[in-house]
């Protein structure tokens, strides 16, 4: 059994059909990244799968557990973290509050400081700060903090949407790293990725989405060869 | 663009004609089904219903200048409430409409061998509202008279219509001066209520001649009732030699008195004269003796604060206020038979002061349709409208449950005998006579 | 470039002329408010004794529009939606509590125990104000969360009236006196005794409330909803749930404000509600709505200028019953804060997101 | 799944029971058992408790495809809902709550158990007239597509024709009126064939709509001439309603009129600019007290102008009093504004009863004695007369708001509504679009409070209430932000209606909450929703489900 499967999924907003019918899978272990231009469907896939909107048809499954009618609260106890575009810290919130609200279905004090440790650990940066509001933060370090805030919940799978998003480049290197130990630690990843080259880079799978439909598939050196990837993701000739 | 131009000229047409039709048709305007009662049109054809007039009724039919109003077998006799029952002034108009409907039972719904039937409208204490409540009972032909209204505001837009539809009404709460001034009055107007003017002159009096009082200040709350009673009784003071030192209001939501009452306070008036209602009557009472400089402060109320509540709220407060209003010691023991009535058939004490006035419009009603009715064998019951007004207006010592009561020219019925009461006790169980005492005229 | 520069340079002026001609009749208010203050002192009708008094007399109003206002904000802050029926949740504990008090005065506990029995009032009323409040949450706000914000705030216009006519029909609408708590008779010092407890019942609350937001779990996903309530959901939080924590909570403190101010002001009725209400909501923007202390700042400034104002502002020119006005002020200043600094004395808190 | 039908109809009945409980201790129940509808028997009360037990076994029985089983799963529920009124009889009867439920009565047992008393007797009339409720329910949404709706419009008809008796009656050929109605209410007779006539009726409604024989029927009126026909025929019908409707209902159509005015005034704000003005009633008042001031001997500068001179005075100065409201809010929004305009109108009202400007404008007292207008040598004096200047202004404000939604500056407005930064980007000029808004709507209000003042003949404040306000946004909401005719439908539904209805004026402002509520749960758009205002509401709450799932909508509570 796959760890996340989505089957023929649609969503609507309104009048306009976001998806049009996707099914693809998460396997345990994986970085599986989604490709496609702007408004293809990848912020709405992983709304859908996080609960944030509700699948007009189809089914998706966490290990067998149906999550199509969950709330996003019930989705994220079931071991689902996302974090989603434009990161969405809370801005007034310090540090510390930001990440024990990623920690917030654990009830278990030391553990909660236990994870909170390890976030430290990963981003040092983070832990000086930990008493500042988070809207007071780098863009950079706003990224570890969304990171990190869905570390502290150890999901079984992480979505991520975006996370390179309007940050320099050296910053982009080391949260891909970071990206890339998570998985060796153990975290499957959904990976959506404007940055494609790098996307594939890391993932082990990928998909491509158009218009809410997924028109490609394949392993990530597969897609890293193909040459209508090339053309229109990774701007080769 | 051009078509709503074209319907604009097409409807400009439309309602010239009609508007012709209007002005030629009815030069006294009013409903024409409903034609019957209305002023003009000879009284000849105006017994209406008269689809199969029964030989009989013709013989004993009286005729009457506005209308006769006929009620056939098995028909109730239909009398009606203006009162008003929503927003903040409804337990005023509440309480009275208890008063018609004890009232009506008290008769056993009967009245001649007719049901009593007890039909009404709100009227919202307010012009508009006397005005839709006022024109939609006039547009009801089988109505033969009302209670109402409650406010002052609504008597004086209502009135009028209540009179060019031949009806007749009997306010019980109505105490406002202008309501019965000769040059305003309408035929259609009377009262139960005592006008103002004497409640403003006995209270004057009382202040300036009795307790020797000279500098006092007034507070009203914005309504039109409080405010004309606080200026008759100011103008009446000022007569008496007195001085007026602050005139006040207040709103009738207002819950903390204490910054007025420090502003009257820099004026160290010898008594304060507050004519309004509760709770913020009650809100005075119990702040003003808090104040510095109005310690030793005389208090003093009128009717809409002669209920229980106000003892009730204010608690050892309320003793040593004075509080003019209808003289209770006539009420007697017919007044608490009712209160006991009252307060079985609704679970509640009194919740105003004009439940008893609301019985005695009613029952004063009821009298004159007894004498002005006529019984036709067969049952018919004719009554006659105009004579129905002057059987009320000839309403002499009429025993009710708020006085002897006797009607003038202009429709004020109340006893005229204000008293001034004062409260000295807190108990409430009796009321009134376990709490206040009559110590004035 | 050069095209567009002229353009926005006139539409820019524009609204500076619409600009000038609103601080213009401020800046009148503001003179007339002053030369009437001037003039009142140099009359010198008050004594300083007066003049404290009316400071004293308006904390104490302040003070329970204060605790009516921390509901106001904290529904505010974490829905972006103005309460409308929140003056009625407080009526209704009120209301409801005085058949409690009535019962415990007749038995004769209340004389005996009026410690125990004011706790009791206070759960009592705290309890049905929480559950009304819960319910017009959800029936008449729930289902259209996400609805243009114009939908849920005509529901709270009709859940208020809805409210206001279901206790007059219930109870009737009389004036209903609260019996005296005896061991809260009396002054000390220039206030009365039940002032004082009402003060120390803003403060009470407002800090177990502080405590509440800033030290529990359901506080933290209350703050966390009122600042982003998508990646709240995202963490874990379950929204809903945290919403109904501050209907329940801001209905909580309006039961407790119901009881506190019949200790204070003694009778109760159905309408009682509604001005409160009103003047609460001022209190809770001339605060910055959304921010806590400023609900109490502003209650405490909005029942002091009330108190002072007619007195202050206006005996100078000699205006006939000045108190009256006193409500004018009120609103005065609730349109001035809107238009001059729409994020309140303390500024906005709790919640993020720009808004007005 | 049997469990799953149970627990929604035993929940449905015990909201139905409760539904009951509130309508009976809030004393509707006992004061509507005074009102007979048909007959002696059947009271309004009576059709109350009925319809809640049938609507509680209808809303169960949606839900199903087949009467199988939509008629016992309706059937429970209806019984669930007697036997809850029947526990609040019982209650009623044995302890003694009246010490604090007003209409905690023996007399709201005997109602609530149909005459029976809370008995033995009782219960078997309640269960019995739950188990018809039921069966009559379910039986009815069984029935082939358009007869269930027949069957309960034309039952509506009737009891609605009998809930007007004192209005209609009178206006009635005698001949009619005595056939229809007995001693109050309508008699047997009358209310079956008022109960047939509708029916026959509303299938005729409903087949001529189904054949699209209207089409075909003014097919044959040549297309250029059919809108100038029907609208012709439309305003003949309105001109005339002086002629038969009588003084009363005259009446309330004057106030149906200030209504649609205010409405459609505010609509240019609230449906069209999208700014919620909560204070509509200052521009009410300044037209009201500037008519009072100008006409009546009583207050200022004790001359009086003639009401054809001080009518445009009076719009004119709320036109002013529009711009002065609006130039410091032209940069609020939303709640901010609502709360800004609120307080706009509450001071207007204080001003004017304040004490201070009582020598200008009444003061409490008021002002009495406001002028009546008058053409050559006719008086324009009675409720019918005045009709027709309504009628005329109301058709003014109609018109100018129909070019005005045509025009540059009404899609200005629209823009502003849907997204005001886009629309100075696209170049709007946001403070004249905002402040013509504003002056515009606000001369309606005045126009509207001038007529007011002047068929009243006093104003005092108290007619200036917030209420005022409250209803005109509810006129619009009812009726459907933005559309012109929804203001119409509005302002007869919630200022007609309950006009006619007067005697239950207690229960107005309760009735009106719940309608409110209702309204915006369950249709939003109001009941003519303007096309694009539509869409986008009903996406947008569609949306809000979605994102929050809520239980009331699914059923799953």
């Amino acid at each position: 059994m796959s760890l996340l499967e989505l089957q023929r999924v649609h969503v609507h907003y309104g009048l306009i059909q976001a998806l049009k019918g996707i099914s693809l899978t998460v396997e345990r272990g994986e970085i599986v990244t989604l490709l496609g231009a702007n408004g293809a469907g990848k912020t709405s896939t992983l709304r859908a799968i996080s609960g944030l909107v509700r699948p007009s048809a189809g089914r998706i499954l966490l290990e067998g557990t149906d999550l199509t009618h969950r709330k996003p609260h019930e989705i994220v106890e079931l071991g689902v973290g996302h974090v989603p575009e434009g990161r969405r810290i809370f801005p007034r919130l310090s540090v510390e509050d930001n990440l024990r609200l990623g920690a917030f279905t654990v009830h278990d004090r030391t553990e909660i400081a236990r994870r909170q440790e390890y976030v430290f650990t990963l981003f040092p940066r983070l832990a000086e700060r930990r008493k500042q509001p988070g809207g007071t933060l780098s863009g950079g370090e706003q990224q570890m903090l969304a990171i990190g805030r869905a570390l502290m919940m150890q999901p079984r799978i992480l979505l991520l949407d975006e996370p390179s998003m309007g940050l320099a480049p050296v910053l982009v290197e080391s949260i891909f790293e970071v990206i890339q130990r998570l998985n060796r630690d153990g975290t499957t990843i959904l990976l959506v990725e404007q940055n494609a080259r790098m996307a594939l880079e890391i993932a082990h799978r990928g998909y491509v989405l158009e218009t809410g439909e997924i028109v490609l598939a394949g392993s990530a050196a597969e897609l890293a060869r193909d040459p209508r990837v090339q053309a229109a993701y990774l701007g080769a000739a | 663009m051009r078509r709503p131009i074209r319907s604009f000229t097409v409807l400009l047409l439309l309602l010239a004609f009609v508007l012709a039709a209007c002005q030629r048709a009815q030069p006294t305007p009013t409903p024409a089904p409903a034609a019957q009662p209305s002023p003009t049109p000879a009284a000849a054809a105006s017994p209406t219903p008269a689809a199969q007039p029964t030989p009989q009724a013709q013989v004993t039919k009286p005729t009457d200048p506005i209308g006769v109003l006929e009620i056939k077998p098995g028909e109730p006799i239909v009398l009606a409430w203006m009162l008003t029952v929503s927003g903040g002034t409804a337990q005023l108009g509440e309480d009275s409409k208890r008063g018609i409907e004890i009232a009506i039972e008290d008769l056993g719904g009967e009245l001649l061998g007719h049901k009593i039937e007890l039909v009404g409208e709100d009227s919202g204490c307010n012009p508009e509202g006397g005005q839709a409540a006022a024109t939609r009972l006039a547009a009801n032909p089988r109505i033969v008279a009302i209670v109402g209204s409650s406010c002052s505001s609504e008597a004086r837009v209502g009135a009028p219509i209540i009179d060019q539809a031949g009806l007749v009404m009997v306010s019980p709460s109505n105490t406002a001066p202008d309501l019965t001034d000769p040059a305003k009055h309408v035929d259609a107007y009377l009262r139960v209520a005592h006008n103002d003017k004497v409640q403003g002159r006995v209270a004057a009096e009382f202040v300036v001649n009795k307790l020797g009082l000279k500098r006092v200040a007034t507070i009203h709350d914005g309504s039109l009732y409080a405010e004309q009673l606080a200026n008759v009784f100011a103008e009446n003071v000022q007569k008496l030699g007195g001085t007026v030192v602050a005139q006040e209001a207040v709103s009738p939501e207002d819950t903390d008195m204490r910054p007025v009452l420090t502003r009257i306070a820099t004026q160290q008036p010898e008594l304060i004269y507050y004519p309004i209602f509760n709770p913020a009557g009650s809100y005075i009472t119990l702040q003003a003796k808090e104040i510095s400089g109005l310690e030793n402060v005389k208090l003093m109320s009128a009717d809409g604060l002669l209920e229980p509540q106000t003892v009730q709220n204010a608690g050892q407060a309320a003793v040593g206020l004075y509080l003019s209003g209808p003289d209770l010691t006539v009420l007697g023991p017919k007044y608490q038979e009712f209160v006991q009535k009252y307060q079985q058939k609704y679970g509640t004490k009194p919740v105003a002061g004009f439940h008893a006035h609301a019985y005695d419009a009613t029952m004063m009603i009821v009298e004159a349709i007894k004498k002005v009715a006529v019984q036709a064998p067969d049952g018919t019951l004719y009554i006659p409208r105009k004579a129905l007004r002057e059987a009320l207006y000839q309403t002499k010592n009429f025993s009710g449950l708020t006085g002897n009561l006797t009607c003038d020219q202009y429709g004020d019925c109340a006893d005229p005998k204000i008293a001034v009461y004062e409260v000295f006790s807190t108990d409430t169980a009796g009321w009134p006579d376990s709490a206040i005492r009559k110590i004035y005229p | 470039m050069t095209i567009a520069a002229p353009h926005r340079f006139t539409g820019g002026r524009r609204i500076d002329i619409s600009q000038l001609i609103v601080w213009t009749i401020g800046g009148i208010l503001l003179a007339i408010v002053l030369l009437g203050s001037i003039l009142t002192l140099r009359a010198g009708h008050y004594t300083a004794a007066q003049w404290r008094d009316f400071v004293v007399f308006g904390i104490a109003q302040g003070a329970i529009y204060a605790l009516i206002a921390l509901g106001y904000t904290m529904v505010y802050g974490v829905l972006r939606m103005i309460n409308f029926a929140h003056g009625e949740v407080f009526m209704s504990g009120a209301m409801t509590t005085f058949f409690l008090a009535d019962y415990l005065n007749r038995s004769g506990f209340l004389k005996a125990h009026p410690w125990i029995s004011l706790v009791a009032m206070l759960l009592f009323s705290g309890l049905v104000s929480m559950t009304v409040a819960v319910l017009v949450e959800r029936i008449a706000y729930r289902p259209l969360r996400g609805a243009p914000r114009l939908v849920p705030l005509i529901t709270a216009v009709g859940a208020s009236f809805f409210l206001q006519y279901t206790f007059r029909g219930l109870f009737g609408s009389g004036v209903r006196a609260y019996p005296a708590i005896p061991v809260l008779q009396g002054k000390l010092w220039v206030f009365q005794k039940t002032q004082i407890a009402v003060f120390v019942g803003v403060l009470i609350t407002l800090a177990l409330l502080v405590l509440f937001l800033q030290r529990t779990r359901a506080g933290l996903a209350i703050r966390a909803v009122a600042e982003d309530r998508e990646a709240a959901a995202l963490m874990g939080v379950d929204v809903d749930r945290a919403i109904v924590t501050t209907f329940a909570v801001g209905g909580f403190m309006a039961g407790i404000a119901g009881v506190l101010y019949a200790l204070v002001f003694v009778q109760v009725q159905f309408f009682m509600g509604f001005l409160p209400g009103i003047k609460a909501f001022t209190a809770a923007v001339l605060g910055g709505i959304g921010n806590l202390p400023g609900a109490a700042v502003g209650g405490l400034v909005l029942g002091v200028i009330e108190s002072i104002g007619p007195s202050l502002f206006f005996d100078g020119y000699g205006i006939r019953a000045a108190h009256q006005l006193k409500d004018v002020i009120a609103f005065t200043i609730l349109v001035l804060i809107l238009i001059f600094r729409p994020t309140g004395l303390l500024g906005e808190r709790l919640g993020g997101e720009e808004r007005v | 799944m049997i469990v799953h039908a149970a627990r929604r109809a035993i929940f449905i009945g015990l909201v139905a029971g409760i539904a009951g409980w509130h309508l009976s201790l809030v004393g509707l129940i006992p004061a509507f058992a005074q009102r007979r509808l048909v007959g002696d028997a059947l009271t309004f009360s009576y059709a109350l408790l009925v319809a809640l037990l049938a609507l509680a076994a209808y809303a169960t029985g949606r839900r199903y495809p087949g009467a199988v089983q939509r008629i016992p799963w309706g059937i429970l529920s209806a019984l669930l809902s007697s036997l809850m009124l029947f526990l609040l009889a019982l209650l009623v009867t044995h302890l003694n709550l009246r010490q604090i439920l007003l209409n905690a009565t023996p007399e709201l047992a005997r109602v609530l158990t149909f005459g029976g008393g809370a008995s033995g007797a009782g219960l078997v009339r309640l269960l019995l007239i739950g188990l018809l409720a039921g069966l009559f329910a379910g039986g009815l949404s069984a029935l082939p597509r358009p007869w269930g709706r027949v069957i309960v419009s034309a039952a509506l008809m009737t009891l609605l024709l009998g809930l007007l008796r004192d209005v209609l009656g009178p206006l009635l050929p005698q001949v009619v009126t005595s056939f229809l109605y007995g001693t109050a209410g309508l008699s047997l007779a009358g209310a079956l064939v008022t109960f047939l006539l509708a029916a026959v009726l509303f299938t005729l409604r409903w087949s001529l709509r189904a054949k699209a024989v209207t089409a075909r029927a003014t097919a044959a009126v040549p297309a250029t001439l059919r809108q100038p026909v029907t609208q012709a025929l439309l305003l003949l019908i309105l001109a005339s309603v002086p002629l038969w409707a009588g003084l009363f209902l005259s009446n309330v159509a004057d106030f149906v009129g200030f209504y649609i005015l205010m409405g459609l005034g505010l609509n240019l704000v609230l449906g069209f600019a999208g700014l919620l003005d909560l204070g509509y009633v200052a521009f009410f008042a300044v037209g009201a007290y500037t008519m009072a001031v100008l006409t009546s001997p009583e207050v200022g500068q004790r001359f009086t102008l003639d009401f054809w001179i001080a009518l445009p005075i009076a719009i004119v100065t709320t036109v002013l009093a529009g711009l002065l409201v609006g130039l410091p809010v032209l940069r609020m929004r939303g709640d901010y504004l609502a709360i800004a305009t609120l307080g706009f109108g509450e001071i207007v009202r204080l001003l004017v009863l304040s004490d201070w400007l009582k020598p200008y404008l009444g003061g409490a007292q008021g002002v009495t004695r406001i002028g009546r207008p008058s053409i050559a040598s006719w008086r324009i004096d009675s409720p019918q007369e005045f009709y027709l200047l309504v009628l005329l202004s109301c058709l003014f404000a109609w018109f100018l708001s129909v070019r005005l939604r045509d025009s540059r500056l009404g899609r200005s407005w629209f823009a502003i509504r849907e997204d005001e930064h886009v629309a100075q980007a696209m170049g709007i000029n946001r403070v004249t679009a905002k402040l013509s808004a504003f002056a515009i709507g606000a001369s309606f209000g005045g126009l509207s409070g001038a007529l007011f003042a002047s068929l009243v003949g006093s104003v005092v404040p108290a007619s200036f209430s917030l209420l005022v306000s409250i209803n005109v946004v509810a006129v619009l909401v009812l009726g459907g932000m933005g559309s012109l005719p929804g203001v119409v439908v509005g302002a007869l539904a919630l200022v007609g209606l309950p006009e006619l209805l007067r005697e239950f004026q207690e229960y107005r402002l309760l009735v009106y909450g719940i309608v409110l509520i209702a309204m915006m749960l369950f249709r939003p758009a109001g009941l003519l929703p303007e096309r694009i205002h539509r869409r986008e509401l009903e996406e947008a709450v569609e949306e809000a489900r979605e994102i929050a799932p809520a239980e009331i909508a699914t059923g799953r509570g």
